[in-house]
């Protein structure tokens, strides 16, 4: 989120983010919830709706920017961190949130999480993860563990899962999150605490799919288990284990392994209970200030801001007399 | 001795041993001294050791196309001399290092003067003066090969150091007098050479030298991003690919413009990067070639269906697939024109050299603004890496359109149900321009979706939003094809201004240079005439002038560099006019002025159907 | 009470609530009966609750494509009544649920027939007699309103019988008996109803009732599946896209034809794992639409340029971009001829129904081996969703060409000498074919690279090795446009015989059975005469055919689910030919029998130029 | 490498497996170096070059197939990964390895790397990390590190560099290395093992690029650092630290989360040094293995094996009426 932005007087409510259009998601989809918590983390953080992007891939949780009232743009299949970076980079001054599947972002978007994490531009990425493709009728996401058969699915899924806060963390993303499509208040706090963070965020959501995805369901999140003899609830939240996955001094190489150690110790942790929260935050120079530093100009104006002709006339202003001047003869 | 208007000279060496340098320190003397150069180079898909070589054609007026017959070879190590020997004209001159090349071994022509130099000599003279080693020297032996060929060509040494001067600015300039040492020395020596004053190809006096200061020597990668800049270009996407890479670099190193240039993971990155970067309201582009272009097309064609301006260059190169990465072909027109599945209108622009490249870049932001899609520009490897000598740019009368932007300046954004209000982005309208807000304005939300929407961009299915809002896309062609100006749409060259000519060259792109030397070799040596319908954009395509062109041509002759004939193709497709005359090349070279003149002149007598050039290393 | 040999009836609601199996039920009972089917599948990009519908078409003899009339509409909630009332005719009939709909409150013509059936109170029977819940049972609603028709239309029950034992098979057999049980209680019901007789649309019974058994009801995914087990496919790589998954996820269920099927990250790696597998001998294939197809040119490139046998599906659905995901379109048609950067050859066919997609599915796989290219498959939605009722294919005659593949069983790999000898994969050769070895063969090691390459496949930038190895590739397409059958590229369908026809439909792909039905209705109804040549291949182009048939016909009409015509525009580019008259649609919904009779009536009365045809929810 | 392959009897040397064209690299480029360990560990193994297929992606390291005679294929630019898979499940009994530049894996071939990491195929991954885009004149490619600048930059690099290693493990490659391309014997050795290791392994080997990168140059590689005082040589073998990535148990939860743990820590271990050897090495199903469980068929024939056509009268002999059974009416 851009330090510069500057936020309403009278924040919104929620309810007022919503569009004017009915949702297309089938009854029970976690989608239901992570839209609300969007909607309610953005109306919490005072952001202006016209200040405020949401980018989406393609999937039915693509859908999602169609029912939030900020500007929005759904993409396609695999490129939202590519078209929200580039309107970031554009123009520092809104705040974008991209959004989409986990078939959208970890599948045939993996190329561009990777490179998103290296990049560290400042922004939010909310991932819909139901371990199922679902618009396309429940096929495997890469989420979905080797050898489960949803009952969408022919054969068992012949691939191992994909570990999203693990690759995360190796691609270098400074925020790293997990939450649940129907715990409201920690999804909302999340979103909140990704959009506010300088850098780029990425929160995974688990998000029941009853339509597909019969093996991790509203219930199965709701259950209790069993844990050293005891019932606990199935969900519980990292910090509530002592867990501070965030770097203090993100100069101390000490603090930093250490830390990044016990996130990635978590996110491989083989547990029947489900961790939610932040495992791991840094501050880091965002792509943004680098560009500064390599381009000084941009220091000044955005891109979006820099002017190039005289509005009157149209004429072109731009003295390229510096940049011909080795082409002279 | 006599003396020439024109002449063709060539250096050649193992890549990574300044033949580049070699050459544009030859064009840049030769212009110093009142000249117009073209520079034709040609180089291996590789880093170091592969045979590269350099054409420079002088002439006293500007000069946009190379010839096959070389009239002065300079060469300091004997790869060149073995492979270019054979083609150096009969009464021409070779350079060589005695030691290294033995010129009874190679293949030359009787009457070729011989000039060999000493470089190993000159380099350790310079050696002792300097205190520097020779090995550390070994790349002054360009400028050795240099010297020699300019004063064969009595151009005075003067003009080396004004070249010079141009080239090494900055901390740079500590090698001007090491140099200019080794030009003096090699002038010394071929003073005495006794076959000085038998070469026949001295230049003639300029005759209206330019002035100093008021041309350019560059390629169309270098006036593209001078473009770019001038138009306001404001996120520069990439994925680096030969030849494109090179005004990527060039924009990247003019950071003090302010240009963000972003290398991306991918070409997949680089397109829609850009495009998300455009729906802020900022002018975007990427640049690629062949296999990166294939990559874009989903993107372009989601740029297309939410009618956002984006600038999209490929620079054409030898294919298909890798092909020949840094050779020329003019073959991804077709696949560009009908590039991306599905119908949405896109802008196919072409110029055909790199001065209409400046001029083209510069209009390809104000389409796209304009008619709110994607702007394809064609170029490829003969413009992005071939030099042309042309007078400065013209600025003065480069106009910014950025087409219909919302003004949301009125919106108070403190009575938030104004703030909130909705905006009919996609509105149907007569023209298809539907006026266009950006987020970041309040009181004019909207969506975007690669699916079928609705005025506010929101997804439908409904036929009846379907049909018009295709409709309306698809109209902004027509509205295109009726604003563009036609002389950016087509340019009839009839230079002699002759009525019914035997020939009509009808081409696009980068044939342009060719087919214009020719016409004129045609006339001032064969008398046959000849003109040239060039097309300059090939969506919307000029189909009616085109038509009515051939159908009043005596003999249309298409010229393309490539094997299918495209631009034959696509005129058959839009005028049913089926052009009975080919030239053609796929060789990955570049066609020559020569090979065109003979082509010409075998059709203009046998009415050949179809001549496939060939010439070429 | 009329009867009739031709029936439209439809059934709708939000998705998910089993609209597509009442349809396959209904369709299957009616084929149990022997009855022909035509089903017509709509319905939106979405999971649950979005309106879908499905039309089926019942007659006596073989049937292949919609029309636009509605003789008896099926409901089961309301909102199908009141989306689709207005299709009924004036004599239809109308079943719906009187809990749910209000007729009078819908846009039903007067005379329509109303059939009210109690469905929560067969339900509530049901629920009573089996023990089980109301809400467990409604998916049932389906039957009931299936059965209503079926008993509306005088079949006897025991065709639904019939079509349940078909349906449920295996574990889900268990659910017969209480689908039966709503059946027969709704067949009773009906029986009382006092119109019951009025329905002017019972059905004639079926003249040469075909063999139990004897056919298939399937759509072209299905057939396609069964194809490329057919003809030994051996690896089928995907990303999942709407519609070729279906396809997709059909092969994968058949497991014990050992048919690996590859569910990739997307389709870069599914283009390039197929041409990977590809290369080592085995037939490889993958399926996709227009999105994923863009993304895969770069590969299919390779393909062409290392003479790689592969087989891409492009299932055609509403563009550009996400388009209209679940929509009807042939608009990838231009950019599959063309895709691709660069010059490669390429085969592209186009199957009218799904019976020609069986055969030339199993052909594409020969072709691909034979000419050693990229092979491109355009379907589209409609073939791949809309199902057809057809005898069982004749796998007598498939016959498997591999092409010229090398037997290397001579080559003793204990010589060493001998076994690691190099073999000439792309040696050149008059036909341009060259004989191909594999990885695994001893003594014929060679190499691939989408760089131009010598006949070993080592990369050259060599104008010598380069023109003919070019030449050689492109020449396999005129080798493959003499060798593959006439009736492969093109078919002339003249079912009158007429000569000099009024009309002279020419089309492409799956506008097939539209065309050949309204030819039946000109003629039967309006002594309009009219003829269809049929492009089975568009690349090679069957230029010299088409072209002699357009000079000599009477008033050609080009038909396509287009907006732009492509097939006129690639007509014209091919041969000259400016095609006069086109019928098109671009609403995302296929072409009617009626909207089509309409438009050629317009034509043959009123010349019109152009008829845009816009019906269909 | 496949188990059922048969191999060479007298196995070849290295020189045997030198191609008949000269190589297109800059003197003194790494790429020599890795070729020749390349031809020299094919040929230690016994591998017949007939039934080994070298598969490239495209830069100047996409070259390397060229120069090995064995049956090669140079691909396309970041789709070595997806030919290589494509050819191994096609025909398991060939050795598959595939080769190419750190910008062809690691960049625009990104989402292929992570996703053949889940999927196991067995097969070699050789990795040429030059820290440069060699092919297109030396722009950064993803392993150079944030803010530095070799010579061939206008700019110093944006973005932070990727860590290969730690990437492979987050990914689940089963066996994952670094070697030096001018360490001959153990990037040989490094190799062998590669190979036969049953599953996906990456090998990233460290390559100087001496026209292009100024900054990690054969040199430095060669140079003495120091480390707590002493002059140490910068190269170093993990195994001499006793460090031992190989889970002997893959079934052992905690073995296998301690020595993924140990590899992270390895893989992001700074230091003045630089580790070579294996990092991670751990034995689990190929996608063979559970494709094998899928298809049955599949146990007794490859798919280059399963006949489908009567060889002399080419008829197709494949029985489609199971397949068709639901279809007909
Ligand atoms: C290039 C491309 N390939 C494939 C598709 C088809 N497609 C649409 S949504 C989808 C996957 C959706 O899965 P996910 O991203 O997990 O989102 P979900 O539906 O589960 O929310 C696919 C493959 C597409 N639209 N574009
Ligand atoms: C789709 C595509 N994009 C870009 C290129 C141009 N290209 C050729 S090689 C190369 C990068 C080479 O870098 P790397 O993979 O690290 O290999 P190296 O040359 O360093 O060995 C690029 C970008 C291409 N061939 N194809
Ligand atoms: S299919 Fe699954 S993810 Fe999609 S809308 Fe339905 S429940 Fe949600
Ligand atoms: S540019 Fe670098 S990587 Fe490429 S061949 Fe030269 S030294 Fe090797
Ligand atoms: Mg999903
Ligand atoms: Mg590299």
């Amino acid at each position: 989120m851009a330090s510069s932005q500057s936020l309403l007087k009278t924040p919104l409510k929620g309810s007022q983010l919503k569009s004017d259009i009915h949702s297309e998601w089938c009854p029970g989809c976690g989608d239901y919830g992570i839209t609300n918590s969007i909607q309610q983390a953005i109306a919490a953080l005072g952001l202006k709706p016209w200040e405020t992007f949401l980018v989406s891939g393609v999937g039915c949780s693509g859908k999602v920017p169609h029912y939030v009232h900020v500007y929005g743009m759904h993409t396609l299949h695999g490129r939202a961190l590519a078209f929200a970076q580039g309107a970031k980079i554009a123009n520092p001054n809104l705040t974008v949130i991209a959004a989409g599947g986990d078939g959208d972002g970890y599948g045939i978007g993996a190329g561009h999480f990777v490179h998103a994490g290296r990049r560290n531009v400042d922004m939010t990425y909310v991932v819909f993860n139901n371990e199922v493709y679902g618009l396309t009728k429940g096929q495997a996401s890469p989420t979905l563990a080797q050898g489960a058969q949803p009952k969408s699915l022919a054969l068992p899924n012949p691939t191992t899962a994909l570990n999203p806060i693990a690759l995360a963390l190796a691609c270098g993303y400074t925020f790293i999150a997990r939450s649940y499509a129907f715990d409201a208040k920690h999804l909302k706090e999340t979103l909140m605490k990704a959009i506010q963070h300088k850098g780029v965020a990425l929160v995974d959501v688990l998000q029941p799919c009853p339509t597909y995805n019969n093996l991790h369901t509203k219930d199965y999140f709701a259950e209790m288990v069993e844990v050293e003899g005891a019932k606990v609830p199935r969900v519980y939240y990292l910090e509530d284990d002592g867990y501070d996955g965030r770097v203090k001094d993100p100069n101390d190489i000490h603090e930093v392994n250490a830390k990044q150690a016990a996130c990635f110790e978590r996110a491989h942790r083989v547990e029947e209970r489900v961790a939610l929260g932040v495992f791991y935050q840094i501050e880091k120079p965002t792509f943004q200030d680098t560009l500064k530093r390599n381009i000084p100009m941009l220091n000044e104006f955005a891109p979006v801001e820099l002017p190039y002709y005289d509005p009157k006339t149209g004429l072109a202003t731009t003295d390229i007399s510096k940049a011909a001047a080795d082409y002279v003869i | 001795m006599n003396r020439t208007k024109d002449l063709c000279w060539m250096i050649g060496g193992p890549q990574g041993t300044g033949v580049d340098s070699s050459a544009t320190l030859f064009a840049r003397s030769c212009a110093a001294a009142g000249y117009w150069i073209y520079g034709r180079r040609e180089y291996h898909s590789n880093i170091k050791g592969e045979h590269s070589y350099f054409q420079v054609r002088v002439k006293t007026e500007p000069v946009f196309c190379h010839v096959d017959p070389v009239q002065l070879l300079a060469t300091f190590e004997n790869s060149t001399a073995e492979l270019h020997a054979f083609e150096v004209v009969e009464d021409g001159a070779f350079i060589y290092d005695p030691k290294l090349t033995d010129p009874t071994k190679l293949n030359l022509k009787p009457g070729v003067l011989l000039f060999p130099i000493p470089f190993d000599e000159i380099l350790e003279e310079i050696a002792q003066a300097t205190g520097k080693t020779v090995v550390s020297l070994a790349i002054i032996k360009n400028t050795i090969a240099v010297a020699a060929s300019l004063a064969l060509c009595k151009i005075d040494i003067s003009a080396i150091e004004e070249a010079l001067n141009g080239i090494f600015t900055g901390s740079k300039a500590k090698l001007i007098p090491l140099n200019m040492q080794a030009a003096q020395r090699t002038y010394e020596i071929m003073a005495k050479h006794p076959d000085l004053d038998k070469f026949n190809y001295v230049m003639e006096k300029p005759t209206n030298p330019p002035a100093k200061g008021s041309r350019y020597i560059l390629n169309a990668a270098i006036a593209t991003g001078l473009a770019k800049l001038k138009a306001g270009c404001r996120l520069q996407t990439y994925y680096s690919i030969t030849p494109a890479v090179d005004e990527c670099i060039y924009l990247e190193e003019q950071s003090e413009y302010g240009l963000p240039v972003v290398q991306c993971e991918d070409e997949l990155a680089a397109i829609n990067m850009a495009i998300g970067a455009a729906t802020t309201g900022i002018r975007a582009s990427t640049s690629t070639s062949g296999p990166g272009f294939d990559l874009m097309t989903e993107g372009m064609g989601w740029a297309g269906i939410n009618e956002v301006p984006v600038v999209v260059y490929d620079y054409q190169r030898g294919g298909p697939s890798t092909g020949l990465p840094t050779r020329h072909e003019q073959t991804d027109m077709l696949s560009a024109v009908f590039s991306g599945h599905g119908e949405y209108p896109k802008i196919v622009m072409c110029p055909g050299d790199a001065v209409e490249q400046f001029y083209d870049s510069f209009e390809a932001f104000n389409y796209a603004d304009r008619y709110q899609t994607t702007v394809i520009f064609l170029s490829d490897k003969l413009l992005a890496n071939n030099t042309v000598c042309v007078p400065k740019f013209d600025e003065s009368k480069l106009i910014v359109d950025r087409g219909e932007l919302v003004d949301a300046s009125h919106v108070d954004e403190n009575n938030i149900e104004e703030a909130l209000k909705k905006f009919p982005r996609f509105e149907i309208t007569e023209s298809g321009i539907s006026p266009r807000a950006l987020p970041g304005m309040p009181g004019h939300i909207y969506w975007m979706t690669g699916d079928e929407h609705c005025k506010y961009g929101h997804i439908t299915e409904d036929p009846e939003i379907r049909i018009p809002m295709q409709e309306k896309r698809m109209k902004k062609l027509e509205l295109a094809a009726r604003e563009i100006l036609p002389e950016n749409q087509y340019v009839i060259h009839n230079p002699y201004n002759v009525s019914n000519p035997d020939l009509s060259f009808i081409s696009w792109g980068s044939t342009k240079g060719v087919i214009l030397e020719t016409i004129r070799v045609l006339k001032e040596q064969y008398n046959i005439t000849a003109e040239f319908f060039q097309i300059r954009m090939l969506s919307p395509f000029p189909a009616d002038a085109v038509l009515k062109y051939l159908q009043n041509a005596k003999r249309p002759v298409a010229v393309e560099k490539s094997y299918g004939g495209q631009i034959t193709q696509l005129i058959a497709m839009r005028t049913g006019f089926q052009i009975q005359h080919e030239v053609l090349k796929w060789s990955g070279r570049p066609i020559s002025e020569t090979e065109l003149v003979a082509a010409s002149k075998e059709i203009h007598e046998k009415q050949s159907r179809k001549v496939v050039l060939t010439y070429g290393l």
